[in-house]
């Protein structure tokens, strides 16, 4: 990718090793045991709940009746959103299958937005209303320009890019809102964009009544975009394009999200951004211009927002529908999960993807209701968010206990650090 | 295990009995003769005289003892020093003697009574007060509140809180001990002293006898100072027992009754001022023989780097922290800021580094007007800077070296081109300065947070030193670092001067900033009240002009001439009542 | 223009009476210009916004933000129907009606779950703000869940509501008499919790030690006070406001509980923080702040059936778009120092 | 507690079993665990509307059409409750990919646009809409009179609100003649309620006036209450007529607090919602369960066949049926004119408007 640079120095890849090494892979044990306390406490909760369902047959214990079989819910979960790959008849580009990558592709723009601003150290929950507001501006772009550029291979080569940069465009400007109501006028991030979840849903179906509903329809919903407008599938490997995946935008997902990666490793931005995010005070130390970076990373996790909004018209829907999924809050759960960082986005946005999709088996295959993957992902953000209660369990068992550096020289140790306040006015 | 063993110890034996046991452990164990000599020669009294005796402490923390074997034995009524450099282990002892850590080994009797503190509630409970170094106040609230607080009477069978009585028995301890502390005021709006009298205050509130406190002196003037002597003398005198940390050689020996000196978390012998003199403590405090000479030569100075006229800045709360500063900075020469931490010295640095926008007044740099220039142009023009807070602003702490060495220069042609970041390159400059600054353990993987403070500053140095600067702020370059990595940074300092760099330097430490200094101004309230020639002004003189008395005899107003319109000449008028008046504009350093 | 206001802001915190006086005034103006409809309509919507925002003011003066506050009022709201459901609508257990059987269940449930919240932010020490998300994300999906299994649907079925409470003489006072006198219960709870939430921080040794373990801990903790027992207390009470807020709202104005989408809660959780924020931690302060919320609201019903052509929608994004205009105009609250940090004894 | 742990133990010998080498059989024997269901003859696969169910009244109704189904016919159920309109797409085709369903309800006007797009894809596949026309072969459709209906429970409101009424819990202000109307969403289906409404009203009345206002949800009872709420005190309103699902419930709660009417919708909402009878007036029935029972039978006699299928007020498609508290104590002469517009109505003597 860096082709000034040449073969990849030995001492580089130390770096890397080290540093996988050192936090990714702890971060990976947290988000792994996370998942599986998550699925093991939602076990219990579906079996518990069974008791108080109503079923034919039910498992006995002590005269009540357990209706729900968590295992069973598990299957259908996970399995489920494969196409149920260990029955017969399964074959790879299978309907539920398409709809797991569909969502992760979703959820990965949904994931990247949240992690730019995390990482910046932006607690940015408004991923949702910058996708709704990309989304429709995706629509409304696409449609009219769908009116004055030639229909076939050039309207779709032409429209889909005009289409993701319309998402782009509606979703940073929605996004830099509250990166500018925080740099100029300090309001609280997490508020404003929680208020502007709500405010980018009237808007937005004030805007559709007003002027882009679609006379054909009874539903609150744009005019649908032409058909060579929606992403293509890739023939003979792909899904079929009933079933709303295109293995393109799966791979253009991917590319986005390493592209992230590299942005935030490789370039000056990406240290600014990430100095910003972990100490303020030393990015403005270091020349970064703190309004400035609030502003940027937000319009670019509002762009990447606004990017999952046109996929989500121009892949799955065709239009732009009032009512949009919360893919934007299922973002906050991929890049929590993640750890905020990019490559984990496109692993936790797959599992989301599942869980997404194993719902519909979920829904008909049992009677559990499928309202348990909401529970599902809060309590795997619930546990993500609480490493030490997995350090604490892994330190009972393993001794993992970071080994302090002794003390180095003739200066403060340490752990004296510890005993006085480092900024100590300390006169020698 | 231990605890069990000294438990059951003093279920067996007097306490005097069990005292000698612990002494003949120190023995067996450290085989530090002169600790038992010094102990056991001149403060023998028996155990009952004692108010706190600290028999054979250990605390250990992961990787380092803190303490190791430490005895103090404080006799009733006295003040007692615990002298010993920074991250000597004084603070640890004291937290164990509050119940803020529980130590390894070792035995807490006060009062002559062992005692197992679990918590400072415990401590508390037993009569012993701690006044911290960083003061345990809420800010927001008042004095009363904070005095009261964790304590408070109640009224109404304990539903609300019984202002009045509070306010009852803070006034009758202020008479007592001759305190001026008005209970209703805000704790932020009161200078340092009086905070300080405010955290006295809540001890004795608690019915303390044994009051600690760490470091009292580090954040006072001179005048304030001896204000607090005065303090501990009444509270002696009604029997209330004293024992502070300090690291001034000249604090113990004056103050103190008593002197234990702590060197590397080992007890270095207990002292009475009168048979030892100043050589032989600092002897015992650091282990070797120190001499703090810097070697200045004059230099000729060249052409006006920086140049600032008429800056005003107001600090975050709105209040003019710099009041209309003056000054200019040439190239091969140090100007030395001097002053009491919280007069304006962080606003008026951060104004002149581009980190705040004066609200009036005119920077030049090279000629340019930079007044409106960002950080980062400032960055690019040849600007170093060594920060005060190196954990918040000077290091990335969860970032390595590697990514660190960049801090600032993440832009420069350097190491980037295009905005991509070539950390090939990065890694070769990294290594450089680890070696050139020794920067030990010289591991650029590592985090940031993990090297001792010594180390860490090093490498800021290193950092803003090799930029090829023009003009190097540097505030407080040296504080929290170790007696060598402080050579080292004067060394390297004056090196630069040689080569011609012009240098603002900022320091609370008297003698770092006249033995460095070409000239010497001295900031007190947001004003320089006085810019001298560091070789003709006294220790004394230079302690009252940080405390807003302005020298009589005005022998150095020539020096100022030369340099500049250095003094404001209303800057006198504020200067009488230093204390009251410290505090009102916002002259706190927390 | 940010210092002016900030200055201006100061100005008031510093007199507390013409501030007082000044808000009276307003209130004052509100009372006589608006019809009575919309006044009573008003202290019903605010039941749970001003219940919720005095918890969350506990819980953040205590150091713990707990913006979770909302997954707290969509807890109790549903819990305390089902409670009924199930205790039989209309009946009467153990003597006691019903329904403060439900209002009791669902303040314990509120309190369940901020317990799960403390025991998270306090003892592992989790990031305050992602863990409240995940609660109210857990409650979201939990409440369509739970209905789902006893009802068979993500909504409740129906019960019977609170009736108003007349206290005979007083309620007889013009207009002061009609709107704090006889009302429904609910109402009396929020007016009580903002007195006694009031006289609770700011008079009592709790409250200083609340306010002490948010501002400086180590200072509360060095003056012998366990700071982990504060927050968790906080962070319980936070649970009982907001439990209070939750079931009295559900009991007293919803009669059931939709438990799709945004659930009948519908963001009331968030514009609960934004009034605190705007009231500056002050109880009271944060009754009249959910008047304003709450007026906007009914205004948006108000003005739609009074037949203008605002589009819906809009009308409906009024009282989110004025906590941003609030929030831009006050500008940042302070918040407490050590508010979103993890304590621990010993630590420096 | 000991037979949960042998159910555990159990469990995870057949888990292990499962691991072995028969594998496949006992992993499922595992995850099927309890609650199967067995064999039935047909088996049908229902998407509501985004209500849910539980609104005592649209879903609910088609419900009901499924139960009834259900005790006359062997068949198994399947469900599901999408919460927003862009679920309906992925909800039909999730329904038709599986297979196994003989026959698709799609419940509700706003699942037109996805059933469009569905439809042809799965040609084999039989499906009915309610209150929408999708022109496929497999698809059948049925539509209501609603503006029919609602002219009807107008009609009875016009006539109402300018007398002197009381009953139950409700009376009527005799000297304002104002009537109201809330809906939940501004689309043309939910208009058509509101015109036929107003028109009834006018019909009766032509000086009364017809307040209206539009939530936006189908599930907010806390707007439907205020809004309804609004138009009593403020506006005089004395009956409320509601078509907002669930949000109808507070329209109720509403008029159960200030002493008023309200008017029902779909279902007999006296009998579905006991607690308000002393309230609901009439309700607007539309028989949606009969669509639906008549789908099913029809796929149960394999006869199923595309089509629209319009249900008004001559067949009991729609209708105004009076309160099952308050119905007895409307004064004759009133349901007399009732019946008369009614008849007028079938034989097109009144025109009723289908829009605003």
């Amino acid at each position: 990718m860096n082709s000034g640079s040449g073969p990849m120095p030995d001492r580089i890849r130390r770096l890397l090793e080290r540093l996988i090494q050192a936090s990714v892979m702890e971060r990976i044990a947290i988000s792994v045991a996370a998942l599986f306390a998550a699925v093991l406490v939602g076990g219990v909760l579906v079996f518990i709940s069974g008791s108080f369902a109503s079923c034919r047959s039910g498992l006995d214990v002590a005269g009540t009746t357990f209706c729900y079989n968590p295992m069973q819910v598990y299957y259908e979960l996970f399995l489920g959103a494969l196409g149920h790959p260990l029955e017969g008849g399964w074959s790879l580009t299978n309907y539920n299958l398409a709809t797991t990558l569909q969502q992760t592709t979703l959820l990965i723009f949904a994931g990247l937005s949240v992690a730019v601003a995390f990482r910046a150290g932006l607690l940015n929950i408004g991923t949702q209303g910058q996708l709704v507001v990309g989304g429709l501006a995706t629509a409304v772009t696409v449609v009219f320009a769908a009116s004055i550029i030639p229909s076939g291979f050039v309207g779709t080569v032409v429209l889909i890019p005009i289409g993701v940069l319309a998402g782009a465009i509606g979703g940073g400007l929605y996004g830099a809102i509250p990166g500018v109501l925080k740099a100029y006028a300090d309001a609280n991030e997490v508020i404003t964009t929680i208020m502007l979840n709500f405010i980018a849903v009237g808007i937005t179906s004030t805007l559709l009544s007003w002027q882009f509903q679609d006379p054909e329809s009874n539903n609150p919903r744009t005019e649908p975009i032409p058909e060579y407008a929606e992403i293509p599938t890739v023939p003979y490997i792909g899904f079929s394009g009933g079933m709303d995946f295109s293995l393109l935008a799966l791979g253009f997902a991917i590319a986005l999200m390493i592209g992230i990666a590299w942005l935030f490793a490789r370039t000056s931005f990406g240290y600014e951004l990430r100095t910003s995010g972990i100490q303020p005070a030393a990015a403005a130390y270091g020349g970064v211009n703190e309004k400035r970076m609030t502003v940027a990373s937000m319009t670019l996790s509002g762009a990447l927002g606004g990017i999952a909004g046109a996929f989500w018209v121009l892949m799955v829907h065709g239009s732009w529908l009032e009512n949009v999924p919360s893919i934007g809050f299922d973002g906050i759960a991929v890049s929590v999960l993640a750890g905020n960082n990019p490559l984990g986005v496109g692993a936790a946005a797959f599992l989301f993807g599942i869980l997404e999709s194993g719902s519909n088996s979920i829904g008909t295959a049992t009677d559990v209701p499928p309202e348990l993957v909401g529970i599902l992902t809060g309590l795997i953000i619930l546990f993500v968010a609480m490493p030490e209660f997995f350090r604490m369990i892994g330190t009972r068992y393993i001794d993992v206990r970071p080994t302090e550096p002794a003390r180095t020289d003739g200066g403060r140790a340490p752990a004296d650090e510890t005993t006085e306040d480092p900024r100590g006015a300390d006169d020698a | 295990m231990t605890e069990t063993e000294s438990e059951a110890e003093t279920g067996t034996g007097s306490t005097a009995g069990s005292g000698q046991t612990g002494e003949a452990r120190t023995d067996v164990e450290t085989g530090a003769g002169p600790t038992t000599e010094a102990t056991t020669s001149s403060y023998g009294e028996a155990e009952t005289d004692l108010a706190v005796h600290l028999d054979g402490i250990t605390k250990r923390f992961p990787g380092v003892v803190a303490n190791d074997n430490v005895d103090l034995r404080v006799e009733r009524g006295s003040v007692h020093a615990l002298l010993g450099e920074n991250g000597a282990g004084k603070t640890t002892l004291m937290n164990v003697l509050y119940g803020l850590y529980e130590p390894e080994e070792g035995r807490v009797v006060v009062d002559g009574t062992e005692r197992m503190f679990d918590s400072p509630r415990d401590a508390i409970d037993a009569g012993v007060g701690m006044i911290h170094q960083h003061f345990m106040l809420v800010d927001s609230m008042t004095v009363a509140e904070n005095i009261a607080l964790g304590d408070e009477p109640t009224k109404w069978f304990g539903m609300a809180v019984d202002r009045a009585r509070i306010d009852r028995e803070i006034r009758e301890l202020c008479d007592r001990y001759g305190f001026d502390v008005d209970p209703s005021a805000t704790v932020a709006d009161l200078s340092v002293g009086v905070q300080q009298r405010v955290e006295i205050l809540k001890a004795l509130f608690r019915g303390a006898d044994v009051l600690v406190l760490d470091e009292p002196t580090a954040v006072l003037t001179p005048q304030e100072v001896e204000g607090l002597y005065d303090v501990l003398d009444e509270l002696t005198a009604q029997g209330k027992t004293i024992i502070f940390i300090t690291h001034k050689l000249e604090e113990a020996t004056h103050a103190a009754d008593a002197i234990t000196i702590l060197r590397d978390g080992e007890s270095a012998g207990t002292v009475v001022p009168d048979q030892t003199n100043k050589n032989d403590l600092a002897e015992r405090m650091v282990g070797r023989e120190v001499l703090l000479e810097i070697d200045s030569e004059p230099m000729t100075t060249g052409d006006t780097v920086l140049s600032a006229t008429d800056i005003t800045v107001e600090d975050t709360r709105g209040i003019e922290a710099v009041s209309g500063i003056d000054f200019d900075v040439r190239a091969g020469e140090i100007v030395g800021i001097a002053g009491v931490d919280g007069n304006g010295q962080a606003e008026l640095i951060e104004a002149i580094t581009g980190l705040r926008t004066p609200d009036e007044g005119t920077i030049t740099y090279d000629g340019a007007d930079i007044t409106d220039w960002s950080r980062r142009r400032r960055i690019d023009a040849g600007m170093s800077y060594v920060p005060e807070d190196r954990h918040e602003r000077g290091l990335v702490m969860p970032f390595n070296l590697v990514e660190n060495s960049i801090l600032g220069n993440q832009r420069a042609s350097e190491f980037a081109t295009d905005g991509r970041i070539d950390w090939e390159n990065v890694r070769d400059h990294t290594d450089d300065l680890i070696e050139t600054y020794d920067v030990r353990p010289p591991d650029p993987d590592a985090d940031a947070s993990s090297f001792s403070g010594g180390n860490q500053q090093k490498f800021i140095v290193g950092r803003e030193f090799e930029r090829d600067p023009s003009l190097v702020v540097a505030t407080h370059p040296t504080r929290g670092v170790d007696v060598g990595s402080t050579e080292f940074i004067h060394d390297r300092l004056l090196e630069l001067r040689q080569q011609g760099v012009a240098i603002l330097l900022v320091s609370s430490k008297l003698d770092e900033v006249r033995a460095l200094s070409d000239r010497l101004a001295v900031i007190y309230e947001g004003e320089f009240i006085d810019v001298t020639d560091p070789d003709e002004i006294t220790e004394e003189e230079l302690g009252l002009l940080m405390a807003g008395q302005r020298v009589e005899t005005d022998s150095t107003g020539s020096s100022t001439a030369e340099s500049g319109p250095g003094i404001r000449p209303d800057a006198g008028e504020t200067g009488d009542d230093a204390e009251t008046n410290a505090s009102s504009n916002g002259g706190r350093s927390r | 223009m940010r210092k002016r206001l900030g200055r201006a802001r100061d100005t008031l915190a510093a007199n507390p009476t013409a501030t007082a006086v000044g808000i009276f005034g307003l209130v004052l103006l509100f009372l006589v210009a608006t019809p009575a409809s919309w006044q009573t309509s008003t202290l019903r919507l605010a039941v749970p916004i001003a219940l919720a925002a005095i918890g969350g003011i506990f819980a953040e003066k205590s150091g713990v933000i707990n913006i979770g506050i909302e997954g707290l009022l969509i807890v109790s709201a549903f819990s305390s129907i089902i409670a009924v459901h199930r205790l039989g609508d209309g009946g009467a257990t153990m003597g006691l009606s019903n329904l403060w059987w439900g209002l009791l269940i669902g303040v314990l449930v509120s309190v369940v779950v901020a317990l799960v919240f403390a025991v998270v932010c306090i003892d592992f020490k989790a990031d305050q703000i992602i863990a409240g998300l995940a609660i109210w994300l857990i409650s979201l999906g939990l409440a369509p869940f739970v209905s789902r299994i006893v009802f068979g649907s993500p909504n409740t079925a129906g019960i019977s509501r609170f009736g108003n409470v007349t206290i005979p003489g007083l309620s007889e006072l013009p207009i002061l008499g009609y709107l704090l006198f006889d009302t429904e219960p609910q109402v009396y709870l929020m007016l009580a919790g903002a007195l006694g939430g009031w006289f609770l921080l700011t008079r009592t040794t709790f409250g200083r030690w609340v306010v002490a373990s948010g501002e400086n801990p180590k200072a509360l903790d060095t003056a012998g006070v366990d700071v982990r027992k504060v927050r968790y207390a906080a962070v319980l009470l936070s649970g009982v406001f907001a439990g209070l807020g939750g079931a009295g709202f559900a009991l007293g104005t919803l009669g059931t509980f939709a438990g799709g989408g945004d659930t009948a809660i519908n963001g009331r959780g968030f514009i609960a923080i934004a009034t605190y924020l705007l009231a500056n931690y002050h109880p009271v302060g944060a009754l009249l702040g959910s008047f304003l919320f709450a007026g906007l609201n009914s205004l948006q019903t108000a003005l739609q059936s009074a037949g203008y052509a605002i589009p819906t929608e809009l009308i409906r994004t009024l009282p989110h778009m004025s906590v941003i205009v609030v929030l831009v105009l006050v500008g940042r609250t302070r918040l407490p120092d050590a508010a979103g940090e993890h304590y621990e004894s010993g630590e420096d | 507690m000991f037979t949960l742990a042998a159910f555990m133990v159990r469990n995870r010998r057949q888990f292990l079993g499962g691991a072995g080498a028969i594998g496949l059989a006992g992993l499922a024997g595992c995850i099927s665990g309890f609650g199967d269901e067995s064999d039935h003859a047909v088996q049908i696969g229902t998407v509501y509307a985004t209500g849910g169910l539980g609104d005592d009244s649209f879903n609910d109704m088609a419900k009901r059409g499924l139960e009834d189904a259900q005790d006359d016919f062997d068949i198994a159920i399947t469900e599901t409750e999408p919460s927003s309109e862009s679920e309906f797409e992925s909800a039909q085709r999730t329904f038709a990919e599986s297979g196994v369903n003989d026959l698709i309800n799609c419940v509700g006007y706003a699942q037109a646009d996805a059933l469009a797009e569905n439809a042809p894809d799965y040609p084999e596949q039989d499906f009915i809409i309610i209150d929408e026309v999708v022109e496929e072969d497999n698809v059948r459709s049925y539509t209501f009179g609603e503006p029919e209906g609602s002219f009807q429970v107008g009609h009875l409101a016009g006539l109402l609100t300018e007398r002197e009424f009381a009953a139950g819990d409700g009376e009527t202000i005799p000297n304002e003649s104002v009537v109201g109307f809330v809906g939940a969403t501004e689309t043309p289906l939910i208009e058509s309620f509101e015109a036929g409404f107003t028109a009834g009203v006018e019909y009766a009345n032509d000086d009364a006036e017809v307040v209206s206002s539009y939530v936006g949800e189908f599930n907010d009872t806390a707007a439907g209450q205020e809004a309804a709420r609004t138009m009593y005190q403020n506006q005089d309103a004395d009956i409320v007529f509601h078509a907002a699902g669930r949000t109808g419930i507070g329209v109720f709660q509403a008029a159960q607090d200030e002493g008023r009417f309200a008017i029902g919708v779909d279902d007999d909402q006296s009998l579905s919602n006991e607690d308000f009878a002393d309230v609901i007036l009439a309700s607007m029935v539309k028989r949606v369960d009969t669509a639906v029972y008549s789908a099913i039978e029809d796929t149960v006699n394999d006869e199923f066949e595309g089509g629209v299928e319009r249900l008004g007020l001559d067949d009991g498609g729609v209708s105004a049926v009076y309160g099952d508290t308050l119905g007895d104590e409307i004064p004759e002469e009133i349901s007399t004119q009732i019946e008369e517009s009614k008849q007028a109505i079938i034989d097109g003597e009144i025109d009723v408007p289908h829009e605003l």
